[in-house]
């Protein structure tokens, strides 16, 4: 099986999903001849021409208004938006229109469309190319939220939001899109949405995370491990709906869960599982149920090492957790 | 056809003067029964519309957005549209579905929000149906354009020959959704048409204050295709004019901007007291420009049309809205846990969970 | 003391302050001649003129970000958006903009403005009239949120906000702004961002809540205190920041806190209470965490009143606390 | 002037020809001095960004975003401000700042992110100072031109004469915001010049993509007043185009669309590779019509300027930026609690708590 990145791994799953459909298209700034800021669509122009690789105006709100269009009318648009920080400039048409067209006309209408962008930090992008918006589509009825971690969950999550009858946000953390390589099978399989994968057993502590954030987790783990304390790493994959069944799971096991995401903690989606597990499993806590994440400041320019969890700040919470 | 406007306004075209006289050289070709079709629209949507003000005021329906006075604007845009064609609404378009061939019972099961409400009762004042190729507007204004310039992108892309128009007012025309939407269309040649009624209002907001140009119908310029203005109360000025953009879009030529230059009669919404933002005087002065009396004047000056056939016309419409109206209030209300469908396509667990729940105190 | 209306309090404050400070001015759609479609501006066009009083065009973003711009210069402008549902047409600039100007700009430039807007259900408005969007706001790092529940509060709270440094989103539950009548001291007083209120004492059950649902809450505690149970009430009247003391202490008071809001549930703010009782209190508590909120779906027309929490439901709750 | 545009486009305006000769009779008062400074401006702003690419390049600056080839809109334009007007660029303008007078030692600092940096760090590619009167960027596209326009409104509604100015890009206009700020402009009669340089290209968008108008300057018939349309890469017809436009705001008769046509010679910043997506001979026509050895032609066709002048100035601005490239690249870099600086004016305990926390790991 070839070993590719992450963004190639997107790149396929678009290609293989266009070649079998033709109501896939897509569509976005600098998609077409530029394959992308990123070159998650390189070469799809080339292949698929300018009626399904479409270049657009600098307009997000109608990128994603025009997408959802496209979507009434039977296609299967794959918008892009650069960078998740320019999400904001469509929310008003993803919150209040895409999210709800279904409810909003009985169910006579849908919009199985995908919204991508390259979210998180961890580049140099400063204030405006780092965010980690999900907390707010989350907290949106009528949308789904998925974000891989490895080359071969981007493909099989891709392929799957595309076949989606509902609308997916679909953040793909840029920071690894080049650096983590895997194996991922040629050819059409999909994974589910709404199911975690469990990266790594344990049972003193629970690592609950996401993105790229998976890799901090995986080290602090180890580290862990070294010092004697086993520790359970869960990549949930799917923010909305999220997979309930493993996360009660893996805190029944351990009875220490720890969030960990780069988004600021203040209505992150750290706040979402805390509050979830507070109200189901209580009585399985052996430790308070910390969240590790990005603090509730905009994202800095200089010293985002610092300001992103990293393995140090999550071992410490490790720590926390047992010695409670 | 002198229509189309670049950089500077000409006067609006219309074809039917206030006495009911026509410039019969720009006469659209449209049959006896066709005009009085589009005539039996008209009068039909003004007395549902007068219905509607009083069931609400009476409390036995919810908020409703009146058309009165622009009738002409979407009775007449909405008559050129053939069976492919795709309707973008906004919220006060009751006559475009009447004109669409919506039966009113649909309409009004939808304001009544009964067991056979469309929209299964969960957004007010919009309506909605696929067989009849209306998408709902969503209620925040203007956000429904850059969704028909999809659509109509999709169609060219597909080779169909729908065209999408869409519905939207004076006030929308501020939003960025308007400009992102129709530079969108300018770019890609999308086969739309966006009908824009100026009643010179949103809300309280007068047109003056709403833009500094002199025309919504100008603003095309912006988006490199053409502009039309047109006199929003004469009924055949507006068919001629959407007739000549659903042509052209279906050609392959692109978008249009219609501007229909009218006026809302009665308030924004039956929540609205126009009193606080505008005098009498001027509405009483719109109200001699009322699209339905000219287009009558128009009807009985040719023979086509009598005083006679127009009480009985209006006895034969009273008696069917007041029918329907009867069987609507007596259909079932739906049922609690209708709010939670149409979510999703299929019930995730937490949905299914929050159902359970709630179940439990209904 | 003169008896008025939430509406009135607010109208009160904004009249009070434009005379004390010229550089106070009020803008929105339909605030000036129509005096608001709540009514909330009413009389301030008269008053002050158009030059004060700005009727805008239809145009959200605009409206804050042209708010930002007058607030650079040196002027407290309030914005009005005309429901809280319309605020994601200027959420890009609220976001990207107008919470991050001090940050960006390594505190050379500040952004001390209100956006006002009515929020919240229970007036039949449906989809687009009804949404409880705070906790898009709260997760958004250099924005205040504050949400009132009396009329001395409302009054009290929105001069603190005009007078703050920084940017305030001030919603105003409008299904209380007539409903709800309370004596409100003419001329000059603030009540403090960041400080709640307790508005019962009780010793079995926190009921942690703002907004409207101050007074569903306060039905149920009263009814459940016809059977005997204990219930406090705390009205948290500032979202970001929040009380996290007074939070604190009814947790360790009651052992048993209880969240209610009308938003929908899942990322929530009720999720972020539950989460930060959950990384600080665990010991104390005596029951899980539960959270009465809105369900995951669009807001209904229909039977809204089965949408929102109700004292049916919040009393429920509490018998599920103390009976864990 | 035959600089007005309204619905059609008749030609940038110019005044000094590719071979350096002008049109004596549109050329603007401008004394030696004040064109030879700005010539300075202009070739100082040109060796900075060359340095800026190459800094970049060795690791040594984070990304940059290249401004050579539009030296001519920025200077030209910058030249007509008063020190009381006020300035909201985009990310392209460094030499907007010099010919405002900013030091380039602040704008190193800023690119070094060093203890000095008035941006504390926070902001990548974009510059602010109070005392220059200039409004750091936000990088969303478009956005800093709502608040241009509410800045000119307070200025208005005190009656101070300061007019605002902002820079963007074609790319820009495409955007909601430039539409709802300039119809807002427009309605209030808002003392603002909206500066577009259209470089052609948004990132990889042609500009033939990113709208159907013919230019960005007709576009301003869409909100009631004018469009200019410019030559952007001639420094004088910049300058007057501005200028003019900065009188007209300053005597309270409202805004200006100017469209300074002008072509990016470079990447649109150090992260891009623009032969994706571009050939290399429209690059070299456009090399032909640097602004920079335009003006040099002038100014030497008139005996303001010679080649050893020439080669003086560019030796002492390459021994100053050096300099300051060492000064800056020497000083400390900022604290790792900046992260926690200007997020409130006073710290709210939830951040205090953080920082706290934060201190345990640095
Ligand atoms: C984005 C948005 N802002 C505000 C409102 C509240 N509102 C409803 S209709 C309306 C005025 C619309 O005016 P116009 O576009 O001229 O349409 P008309 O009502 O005159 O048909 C306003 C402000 C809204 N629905 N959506
Ligand atoms: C809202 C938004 N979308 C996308 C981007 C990414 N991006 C940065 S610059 C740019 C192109 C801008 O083009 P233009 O406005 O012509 O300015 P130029 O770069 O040519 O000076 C894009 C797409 C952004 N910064 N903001
Ligand atoms: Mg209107
Ligand atoms: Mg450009």
């Amino acid at each position: 099986m070839a070993v590719i990145s992450l963004a190639q791994a997107i790149n396929q799953a678009l290609r293989e999903e266009m070649r079998r459909d033709d109501r896939v298209i897509v569509m976005g700034e600098d998609v077409g001849r530029r394959g992308g800021v990123f070159l998650c669509t390189e070469g799809l122009y080339e292949e698929f021409g300018p009626d399904r690789v479409i270049d657009t105006p600098l307009a997000e709100s109608a990128i994603v208004g025009v997408a959802l269009g496209m979507a009434i009318y039977g296609l299967r648009p794959v918008a892009e938006i650069q960078f998740a920080d320019f999400i904001y400039g469509g929310f008003d048409q993803i919150v209040s229109n895409i999210a709800k067209i279904r409810y909003r006309s009985g169910g006579q209408f849908s919009a199985p469309l995908v919204i991508r962008a390259p979210y998180g930090g961890g580049v140099k992008g400063g204030l405006h190319h780092s965010q980690s918006p999900e907390a707010y589509f989350i907290h949106t009825a009528g949308l789904k939220v998925v974000i891989p971690s490895t080359p071969y969950d981007a493909k099989g999550l891709l392929i799957s939001a595309i076949r989606d009858e509902d609308p997916v946000i679909f953040f793909e953390p840029k920071r690894i899109y080049r650096s983590v390589k895997g194996e991922v099978p040629e050819g059409d399989y999909t994974v589910p949405i709404g199911v975690s994968r469990l990266v790594r057993e344990g049972s003193d502590v629970s690592l609950i995370t996401y993105g790229a954030m998976v890799y901090e987790c995986e080290a602090a783990a180890e580290k862990a491990e070294k010092e004697g304390i086993s520790v359970e790493v869960l990549d949930l994959r799917s923010l909305l709906p999220f997979d309930g069944e493993a996360i009660i799971k893996t805190v029944r096991k351990t009875g220490r869960p720890i969030i960990v995401h780069e988004a600021p903690k203040i209505c992150g989606f750290g706040a979402e599982i805390a509050a979830f597990i507070a109200e189901r499993e209580i009585l399985s806590l052996q430790s308070p149920i910390i969240r590790v994440a990005g603090y509730d400041t905009p994202f800095p320019l200089v010293h985002e090492h610092l300001y992103l969890p990293n393995e140090r700040r999550i071992l410490d919470a490790i720590k926390r957790a047992v010695s409670f | 056809m002198q229509m189309s406007i670049v950089g500077c306004v000409m006067g609006a075209f219309q074809i039917i003067s206030l006495d009911g006289s026509a410039d019969e050289e720009h006469l659209p070709e449209l049959s006896t029964s066709q005009m009085l079709k589009m005539y039996r629209d008209m009068v039909l949507a003004r007395r549902l519309d007068s219905w509607l003000m009083r069931l609400q005021r009476m409390g036995r329906v919810a908020i409703h957005a009146p058309s009165e006075g622009q009738e002409a604007a979407m009775v007449g845009s909405a008559h050129t549209l053939e069976s492919e064609d795709w309707v973008f609404p906004s919220y006060r378009e009751i006559p475009v579905y009447i004109a669409r061939g919506v039966p009113i019972s649909e309409i009004l099961n939808r304001q009544f929000c009964n067991e056979e409400d469309p929209l299964h009762g969960h957004d007010m004042a919009v309506y909605g149906s696929r067989r009849h190729k209306i998408v709902p507007a969503p209620v925040p204004v203007g956000m429904q354009i850059p969704t028909a310039v999809g659509f109509a992108m999709a169609a060219k892309y597909r080779g169909e020959k729908a065209v999408a128009i869409t519905y939207f007012g004076d006030g929308a025309t501020s939003k960025g959704d308007f400009h992102e939407a129709l530079n969108f269309a300018g770019v890609f040649k999308a086969p739309v048409v966006f009908f824009c009624q100026n009643n010179q209002y949103a809300i309280s907001c007068p047109f003056s204050r709403q833009t500094a140009t002199k025309t919504i119908a100008e603003k095309a310029v912006a988006y490199g295709f053409e502009g039309v203005w047109v006199d929003g109360n004469d009924v055949l000025a507006c068919y001629s004019a959407t007739k000549r953009a659903i042509e052209k879009a279906r050609r392959g030529e692109g978008p249009t901007l219609i501007e229909a230059f009218t006026y809302r009669l009665g308030p924004h919404t039956t929540a609205d007291d126009p009193s606080r933002y505008r005098e009498h005087a001027e509405v009483e002065k719109w109200r001699e420009r009322d699209p339905i009396a000219r287009f009558k004047r128009f009807l009985i000056r040719r023979g086509l049309w009598s005083e006679e056939d127009d009480a009985k016309l209006h006895e034969e419409i009273e008696e069917d809205i007041k029918l329907e109206i009867e069987k609507a209030e007596r259909k079932r209300p739906l049922k609690p846990d209708v709010i939670f469908a149409d979510v999703y396509e299929s019930e995730p667990w937490h949905l299914a969970e929050e159902r359970d729940e709630f179940s439990r105190f209904i």
